[in-house]
């Protein structure tokens, strides 16, 4: 493997990716977990960037790190006093669902790998045209409205229905 | 960097979702586990519309988008009814909100 | 033209009811919600003449697709023939009459808005109903009818039994859906299209049925004549429409009188063409037997709305009959006329309740306080307790208020309801000339009787005969009804003195509605031109219609041909002796003989009718009670409703608990004299020679197999776990390991 | 408009950015250093090491030389500004602030920088330890990232991307994640609750800097900040605040959206002391206290700077070819004037309440830059073009609009009576 | 069916806390005047409860008076409303005098001379004092600068007092039975035109700048916002609670002792007194938090009227001091009450005979209205406690004693 600039920053950002999702799913501490999750939104994003989808990646941040991630944090803070912090998991089950995930992960590697399609094909590292124009056109002015709209919709209803399961109940 | 690199980096994320998503005592942590599935589809998106579509095609990219979209509508809704579960039963352990049992 | 002015017909009442619905929301006392809802109505009314001209030349029709799903596509779209503009503008007037009514009778009601909403919810699914040229846009409309008799029947649910009641409409009606349903289903699965008309539609393709055919097309008729049955009150199914009057009555003026029960007529009637001679004997009997004997239960009733009930089951089966025995243009007629006539009665005798409402609530003339009234139907006592319709109904006797027995000599106290219901009995009566019931009711018997001597057909015989004594009865108890309620002396005196007249924008619609009843319509119906029925090109005549009587086929003639055999002999034999039911068309004139024949007849049993009814009623030279009491099995029979809800209560409900005890004993019997006998055995006579292996050997065996169950069930039991992940993990288990039998396959 | 150009010809043409201010391009500098290894190292290294030289050594360097510049120089913005703050305060009431630490206590940051560094770093001890340590930097790299894609004149700029407003959006929504993490892992409720106000704060106004920075993107085209700045090369009235009524309104709820994104009075209530102490960095002491201070005023410095280049014509002049207010010292002198507008309104206005807050942003600022929107659209279907009609229709509805709302807002408080108890 | 149970009964157990928070706001915050405590139970930002812990400041001030001869106990009263220390000394002193002339064989009377500098001092005083709550209340709702202006203000009035009596805060000028004379105010002397000029070149200043403070916060729509329909104390509520002085005329009551039960001299001047109406071109109600913030600046006015009639009637001359050989009133007891700028501040003192009381208690303005704040905060939110807390003005030396 050749030593460039691009291919260790690309390293960099799939072990932080890598690395941090492990900790998301290790850490006991449900807030620590959430941060860690951060980190690995923030390497995604890297990784966004390298697939050269820049609209892609600050989408990415703004979304899940400005809005998920907050959202998160405030479910826990409000579900959760101090000591409740830590995530509960149980041997057993633990163990389970180690198996089947290794499992999963073993049938998708060997699926990567042996799937003649996907092999060699490299980044030739042409630069691509800005991503943003075309993904406005496409959206708003091609075959993706009537998806636009949907999902405009759904939000809509995800939001007033959150708002109404979420609301108190005013009790007498 | 070949798709196999994205598509490896990937697999990992979504089986490290999916172990969350099965061990995890903690519906906060179910979501996040949830979060890092739907970040592997789309980083796999994203990927298939660089490598496997010509450059002009993007997509992928486009879904992705609408998949974060959907991301942030499914965290919304999910903690909404974390935080009525929460009031309802006192937890958010998933075990111990089985009153489907039977 | 047309397309603007149909939209706007059925926007109006939805608009209307959007804005209730939505301003129901936000705040229940939206103002003038009466006002726009009617205005609505009467908007829709005057588009509904405008498209009176429209339509003249030849039918239209607008079709849009709607949805394509594996390539069949279905498509929404209005048909508009001469027909359908007559039915929007009865809907329409009747709906907008009914509204007014409303406003006086439903004034004050808590939920009088959401009233407003239903009524122009039901006039929007009726007009989609009446416009739609396609199965599933009438399937639509019919189950929306259906939803709104649902609720407005349930309107005051506080009520035990008006709550019952409306379960019981939309049960029983949807007995019939579901037939009517399987015969849509049938049609579509032969033409792979639900339109009517057109190019492609059903119509078109079943007249290029062979005859090869005809059995599934009867059936498929008679099935989609299900579905008029369960909506129409036809025969069989017809219990719910007597207990449909728990709902208010401006509610049964206009869905279980003037349009919805038509709508049954109306589907038969748009039906018309792939009925065979199977299925149109079908539609005529149960017609005719429905006539006749809801008009022998009304004779008994006391319940003035009841009375009018049963008499609408009768009307419609008149109609139903006539539509079977190929008078389609006579049964619309009627249907036009009985609209009006029998919608005047019940918010006649809605008025007249409402008199008597007023009263009983707390003895104000004016302050009509309804909400109070209608939960105050238990407390009038218990002297009716023998009444039968308290047995299916719970809570329900007849309230005081709608009992004939406690009115009387109320034409003076009422002069306009007096005379408003006078004209309209005599219409149903059938007198002659100046009375549009008669006109109506003379078509129907003179193209039954027509087609008798026609065809020369036994059946249809006794088809008219059916109608004929239906005609009589009908004109006695609608006259009884009239001599109790209006004519004599008070019965009750304190309610005779607070009964007054209703207010104006009650009493309005119902001078309208009498003008109505004389015959204007009726020019609608005699212009030719203006009406004409659609080709029956799959009824044929009976064979022996066109053979001479001595001829050797004259058996052959006689059989009743269950679906269609012998008219496929028939066609086959005399294919050139086709008369495309042009000839079932319309009795009314051309057929000179029968027709003429019929009138007299009617008017012989019309007057025959009023006459007794006055011997009994009026004159009380012959005592109903003595008569009852001589022919007390007949009046048994007719007061107890020919015994159909215990029937159904009997045969129907106790089929299912018998079931279930069967089950039950099954259970204890069988199965567990089966494990008995066994442990008997086992204890007797085996256990004395195991005991010692028993204990030493086999005790083991199990302990350890129980050891290894226990500790397997131990383990299995915690996937039940309600824990959602334990469900996630047994399936992407499942999913890895398939993954990895399928590569390895 | 370029005929404007024509009116001042024969005045010097003096352009102070380009004459006396350093290249902070990054791009040719990249391109720069890899020739310089290529052509001018690898030919004199030894063989053996030439072979395997890294060649991306150079662009390393460069990017790390930029970033030094950047941390190096922006740290010293606060020192200026908390200095400028104290003394726009002390004037505001009558006193002449700190006076004594170096002339007209002009050191008097530095003194206090000094003190804050060498004061102790407390840690609650229930505290959260690694997230406590964190928080500060969380916020103080975003508040730094923000500056790679602000143009600070025309060859001065870290990194030109083509999504730069878009990157400013992404990277400023991270701090608030700081935010949390310092509210909660101090272990204190007040801590806690300022957190949790700053991060609804901060996420609701979120939205409408989003989308009164539409309203310019709309206009211009592109998401590219050297874009947006070239766009606005003609002169004062080409500047985007005057370009459409609706820019005007958009930069006037950017702006005070941005008040209330970097948590200053009147929104300063993730901080407000006379309620919940000092909001989230209530335990912070010493130097990562002094990392909240650096942040929040560079921070201040940005969001100016993004009002600026967006709205104000960023290192453009106020006159089309000659650097009135352009370059450089132009670009900082805007950003200055809204700075010290924010220490005015600072030091002038009580703080609004929570739901006061919450109400000014959802029911005022959200659905009036979604009218904004749609005028912009419809705006700039009528006048595709930037044209000299336009622009002066423009400044004229804005000049009517602004009579109209003076005119209206003085008969109102005119109609204020002055309460007279009885 | 075990398992429904405890579910029930978990649900009943965790139903508390799920989102309540408790907070201790204070002894030590930046705006709760003082050493007060609150715990507010919260729900996020609403609060269900903010009860008041107060103790902090506890001096045993009415014990150690049973110790004490009467004059040694009137710096004691300094430390009482130590913002408006004047009033508080005076107020004490009535008391006394009212129990020592029921003793007619010793008959004394207050010099004419005293009581206009008693009412010039303590009209003042209350300037000081309501300016330093205009100030306050401002930083409590954010505003920085006019807590400046207000103490640049109260630091010319607080020279003033220096002249007179030599201190800042604590004065104990008031006598019982006149005013101190440490530094000597000659009548008709260079020095005393020089004071009463001062007072009246501050008048001067002060004057208009109420109505630059008006336009400043009181006017100031942010302000207005949080402070106008909160908390609103209605008249009844008012006087349940037995709030006093500007908090009651905030809700409207019209009561002023200084008026309706004059004491001293005040039937001699003339003064309106402010009480709160419906102002609905800015929508305040009557009794909000900013109707008792604007009493106080309107009394502002209503003082500084006072102390330019004083000024214009000129000084009388005579002595400052009654002649009183010895404090020793006769054995009985006596309860007076006096308008300080806090509200009602009443002594109730029993003497035996002896020169030190039996028994005294202070009536204390502010600790009525304090009793208040956990009815006025339910369900209001944090930022709404500050501002009542700073609307009501309480001192805590004066509550805790």
């Amino acid at each position: 493997m050749e030593f460039t600039l691009k291919n260790f920053i690309f390293y960099g950002f799939a072990l932080m990716t890598v690395a941090s999702a492990l900790l998301v799913v290790t850490v006991r501490n449900i807030v620590h977990a959430a941060f860690s999750l951060m980190v690995t939104l923030f390497g995604v994003a890297g990784l966004y960037v390298f697939l050269q989808a820049d609209f892609l990646a600050a989408t990415q941040v703004i979304v899940y790190v400005g809005g998920i991630l907050v959202l998160i944090l405030f479910g826990v803070m409000m579900t959760s006093g101090r000591l409740e912090m830590r995530i509960h998991v149980e041997r057993g089950q633990l163990l389970l669902g180690g198996i089947v995930s290794l499992a999963l992960l073993t049938l998708l590697l060997t699926v990567i790998a042996n799937t003649p399609a996907w092999k060699n094909l490299t980044d030739d590292g042409t630069e691509l045209p800005p991503t943003t124009e075309r993904i406005g056109e496409l959206i708003l002015n091609g075959p993706f409205l009537l998806p636009f709209e949907v999902v405009s919709v759904l939000l809509l209803v995800a939001l007033i229905g959150a708002a109404l399961i979420s609301r108190k109940e005013v009790r007498e | 960097m070949t798709l196999q690199h994205y598509l490896v980096i990937s697999a990992i994320l979504f089986t490290l979702g999916i172990f969350a998503v099965l061990t995890s005592r903690n519906a906060i942590s179910i979501l996040m586990g949830i979060e890092l599935i739907l970040n592997s589809c789309n980083l796999n998106f994203a990927a298939f519309s660089r490598f496997m579509t010509p450059p002009e095609d993007i997509s992928g990219q486009i879904i992705a988008i609408f998949g974060i979209v959907l991301a942030a509508a499914e965290a919304a809704v999910f903690l909404a009814i974390i935080l009525a579960i929460y009031r309802e039963f006192g937890s958010i352990r998933p075990d111990e909100v089985d009153t489907l049992k039977g | 033209m047309v397309v603007p002015l149909i939209s706007l017909i059925l926007l109006c009442p939805l608009a209307a009811f959007a804005v209730f619905g939505l301003s129901g929301l936000v705040n229940r006392r939206f103002p003038r919600q009466d006002y726009l809802s009617t205005v609505a109505m009467l908007a829709a009314l005057v588009c509904s003449f405008l498209l009176l001209r429209e339509v003249v030349p030849s039918p239209e029709s607008h079709t849009v697709k709607w949805i394509s799903l594996g390539g069949v596509t279905f498509s929404m779209g209005f048909y508009l023939d001469s027909v359908t503009v007559i039915m929007l503008i009865v809907v329409t007037l009747v709906s907008s009459l009914v509204h007014i009514f409303s406003m006086g009778y439903m004034h004050g009601d808590p939920r009088y808005p959401r009233f407003f909403a239903y009524l122009s919810l039901f006039s929007f699914s009726m007009l989609f109903l009446v416009v739609s040229d396609n199965l599933l846009g009438i399937y639509i409309g019919w189950e929306l009818v259906g939803l709104c008799s649902y609720l407005l029947i349930g309107f005051w649910f506080e009520k035990d039994s008006a709550a019952n009641a409306c379960k019981k409409a939309f049960l029983t009606t949807r007995v019939g859906d579901v037939g009517m349903f399987i015969g849509m289903m049938m049609l579509f699965t032969k033409f792979q299209t639900l339109s009517l008309y057109g190019e492609g539609g059903i119509f078109a393709l079943a007249a290029n049925l062979n005859t090869g055919d005809m059995v599934w097309l009867s059936i498929a008729g008679i099935l989609i004549f299900c579905g008029a049955i369960g909506k129409s009150a036809q025969m069989p199914l017809h219990t719910w429409l007597p207990d449909a009057m728990e709902g208010p009555t401006p509610v049964s003026a206009l869905i279980h009188a003037a349009t919805m029960v038509a709508a049954g007529v109306y589907l038969t009637a748009r039906m018309f063409p792939i009925l065979t001679e199977t299925s149109s004997l079908v539609i005529a009997y149960v017609g005719g037997i429905t006539a006749l004997v809801a008009a022998t239960i009304a004779i008994v009733r006391f319940d003035i709305k009841r009375v009018l009930a049963y008499s609408t089951i009768s009307q419609l089966g008149y109609m139903m009959l006539a539509i079977g025995a190929g008078s389609y243009v006579a049964g619309l007629f009627h249907l036009t006329t009985h609209a009006f006539f029998k919608a005047l009665l019940f918010l006649g005798s809605g008025s007249v309740i409402h008199a008597f409402h007023a009263m009983h609530a707390h003895g104000h003339d004016d302050e009509h306080d309804h909400a109070h009234e209608h939960s105050d139907h238990d407390a009038h006592g218990h002297e009716h307790g023998e009444d039968p319709d308290s047995r299916h109904i719970l809570g329900s006797e007849i309230p005081a208020d709608q009992d004939m027995r406690n009115m009387g000599g109320l034409r003076h106290k009422m002069p306009i309801t007096f005379i408003t219901m006078l004209i309209a009995t005599l219409s149903i009566s059938g007198v002659p000339f100046i009375f549009s019931g008669f006109w109506s009711k003379d078509a129907i018997l003179g193209g039954v009787l027509g087609r008798a001597m026609e065809w020369n057909s036994v059946h249809h015989y006794i088809l008219f005969i059916m109608a004929l004594s239906a005609a009589g009865i009908t004109a006695f108890y609608m006259f009884r009804l009239v001599f109790m309620t209006f004519f004599g002396e008070p019965r009750n005196q304190e309610m005779y003195d607070m009964a007054h007249e209703s207010p104006k924008s009650m009493t309005v619609p119902l001078l309208i509605l009498a003008v109505l009843s004389l015959p204007v319509v009726n020019i609608l119906w005699f212009n030719e031109s203006y009406v004409k029925p659609p080709p029956q090109p799959h009824l044929h005549a009976p064979q022996h219609a066109y053979v001479s009587p001595d001829s050797n086929t004259d058996k052959k003639g006689y059989t009743v041909s269950l679906f269609g055999v012998s008219e496929a002999v028939a066609a086959e034999e005399e294919g050139g002796h086709d008369t495309h039911g042009a000839h079932g068309d319309d009795g009314h004139h051309g057929h000179g003989p029968a027709h003429t024949i019929a009138m007299v007849l009617s008017i012989c049993v019309a007057g025959l009718g009023i006459f007794l009814s006055w011997l009994f009623y009026h004159r009380r030279t012959l005592s109903a009670e003595s008569v009852a009491t001589t022919f007390r099995p007949i009046h048994n029979l007719f007061w107890r409703k020919y015994y159909f809800d215990e029937f159904y209560d009997g045969v129907l409900v106790a089929l299912t608990v018998w079931k279930a005890r069967l089950f039950a004993q099954f259970d204890g019997s069988v199965v567990d004299g089966i494990v008995n006998g066994v442990g008997v055995v086992t204890r007797d006579i085996l256990a004395a020679f195991t005991g010692a292996f028993d204990n030493r050997v086999v005790d083991g065996l199990v302990n350890r197999v129980a050891q290894v169950t226990w500790a397997v069930g131990g383990k299995i039991r915690r996937i039940q776990t309600g824990a959602i992940q334990t469900y996630l993990f047994v399936v992407l288990a499942g999913i890895v390991l398939l993954i990895l039998i399928f590569r390895a396959l | 408009m370029s005929d404007f150009r024509a009116m001042f010809v024969g005045f010097p043409d003096f352009n102070v950015s380009e004459n006396f201010f350093p290249d902070i391009n990054l791009q040719e500098k990249l391109n720069w250093a890899e020739e310089f290894i290529q052509n001018v190292l690898i030919p004199r290294l030894p063989e053996a090491v030439a072979a395997h030289f890294p060649v991306e050594l150079g662009t390393v360097l460069v990017m790390f030389a930029c970033a030094g510049i950047f941390v190096g120089v922006v740290p010293l913005l606060p020192l200026f500004l908390v200095l400028a703050e104290r003394k726009v305060a002390a004037r505001f009431q009558n006193r002449t602030g700190p006076m004594r630490v170096g002339p007209w206590g002009t050191l008097q940051t530095l003194a206090d920088g000094i003190k804050l560094i060498f004061k102790e770093d407390f840690i609650p001890p229930q505290g959260d330890k690694l997230l406590f340590l964190l928080a500060p930097y969380i916020i103080f790299a975003c508040s730094f990232a923000v500056f790679a894609a602000i143009p600070f004149g025309q060859n001065i700029l870290v990194s030109p991307f083509n999504i730069g407003i878009f990157y400013i959006m992404a990277i400023s929504s991270v701090i608030v994640m700081g935010v949390i993490m310092a509210g909660w892992s101090s272990n204190s409720k007040w801590s806690l609750l300022g957190s949790l106000r700053s991060a609804a704060q901060i996420v609701s106004y979120e939205i409408p800097l989003g989308l009164s920075i539409l309203t310019v993107v709309m206009l211009v085209e592109s998401l590219n900040m050297q874009e947006i700045v070239a766009s606005q090369s003609n002169g004062v009235f080409s500047w985007l605040i005057f370009r459409s009524p609706f820019t005007f309104i958009a930069f006037f709820i950017f702006f005070i959206s941005s008040i209330a994104e970097v948590n200053r009075t009147p929104f300063d209530l993730p901080e407000a002391e006379s309620e919940i102490v000092a909001g989230f960095h209530t335990e912070y002491s010493g130097m990562r206290f002094a990392l909240f201070f650096i942040a929040e005023y560079a921070n201040m410095f940005a969001v100016s700077a993004i009002a600026v280049t967006l709205f104000l014509g960023g290192w453009e002049g106020a006159l089309p070819g000659y650097d009135i207010l352009g370059g450089l010292p132009g670009f900082v002198i805007k950003t200055l004037a809204l700075v010290f507008l924010m220490m005015w309104l600072r030091w002038t206005l009580p703080r609004l309440r929570v739901d006061q807050l919450m109400n000014l942003c959802w029911k005022y600022f959200i659905p009036i830059a979604f009218f904004n929107i749609l005028g912009t659209g419809i705006w700039g279907l009528i006048f595709p073009e930037d044209t000299l009609v336009s622009t002066i229709i423009s400044c004229a509805i804005i000049y009517i609009g602004l009579i109209v709302a003076y005119t209206i807002a003085g008969r109102t408080l005119a109609q204020k009576p002055e309460p007279q108890p009885s | 069916m075990e398992s429904t149970q405890q579910t029930e009964s978990k649900i009943i157990e965790l139903k508390p806390f799920a989102d309540e928070m408790v907070v201790n706001m204070g002894p030590q915050h930046p705006s709760t005047h003082g050493v007060l405590r609150l715990e507010l139970k919260l729900d996020g930002e609403v609060v269900r409860e903010a009860i008041p812990h107060i103790g902090y400041l506890h001096r045993c001030f009415e014990k150690h008076s049973e110790n004490l001869s009467y004059p040694q106990i009137i710096p004691f009263t300094d430390r009482m409303d130590y913002v408006a220390a004047m009033n508080q000394n005076w107020g004490f002193c009535l008391a006394v005098e009212k129990l020592l002339a029921a003793d007619e064989s010793k008959e004394f009377e207050v010099p004419e001379r005293a009581e206009y500098l008693r009412v010039l001092i303590c009209e003042l005083n209350r300037i000081a004092s309501h300016l330093l709550s205009f100030g306050t209340y401002g930083m409590d709702i954010g505003a920085f600068t006019p807590f400046l202006y207000a103490f640049r203000d109260r630091e010319r009035l607080l020279l003033l007092f220096e002249k007179v009596c030599g201190a800042r805060l604590t004065y104990n000028y008031i006598r019982i039975g006149g005013v101190s004379e440490i530094i000597p105010l000659e009548p008709g002397s260079i020095a005393e035109q020089n004071f009463l000029d001062e007072i009246e070149e501050f008048l001067d200043y002060f004057e208009p700048l109420i109505d630059v403070y008006n336009e400043l916060l009181t006017k100031n729509s942010i302000f207005a916002e949080r402070t106008m329909r909160v908390a609103i104390m209605s008249a009844e509520m008012a006087l349940s609670y037995g709030a006093t002085g500007p908090n009651l005329r905030g809700s409207g009551v019209d009561w002023d002792l200084r008026r309706d039960e004059p004491y001293s001299i005040y039937d001699r001047f003339d003064f309106d007194v402010p009480v709160a109406v419906d102002v609905p071109e800015l929508g305040a109600v009557v009794g909000d938090c900013w109707c008792r913030y604007k009493i106080r600046m309107d009394e502002m006015k209503q003082s500084v009227r006072i102390v330019r009639q004083i000024l214009a009637e000129g000084l009388p001359g005579g002595p400052v001091m009654a002649d009183l050989k010895a404090v020793r009133p006769p054995k009985g007891e006596i309860y007076f009450r006096s308008e300080a700028p806090r509200g009602e501040l009443g002594f109730y003192i029993v003497s035996d005979g002896t020169p030190k009381p039996v028994r005294l208690k202070g009536r204390s303005p502010c600790f009525s209205a304090l009793s208040a704040l956990q009815e006025l905060s339910r369900g209001l939110m944090v930022a709404d406690i500050i501002a009542i807390i700073g609307s009501i003005d309480i001192v805590m030396g004066e509550v805790d004693r």
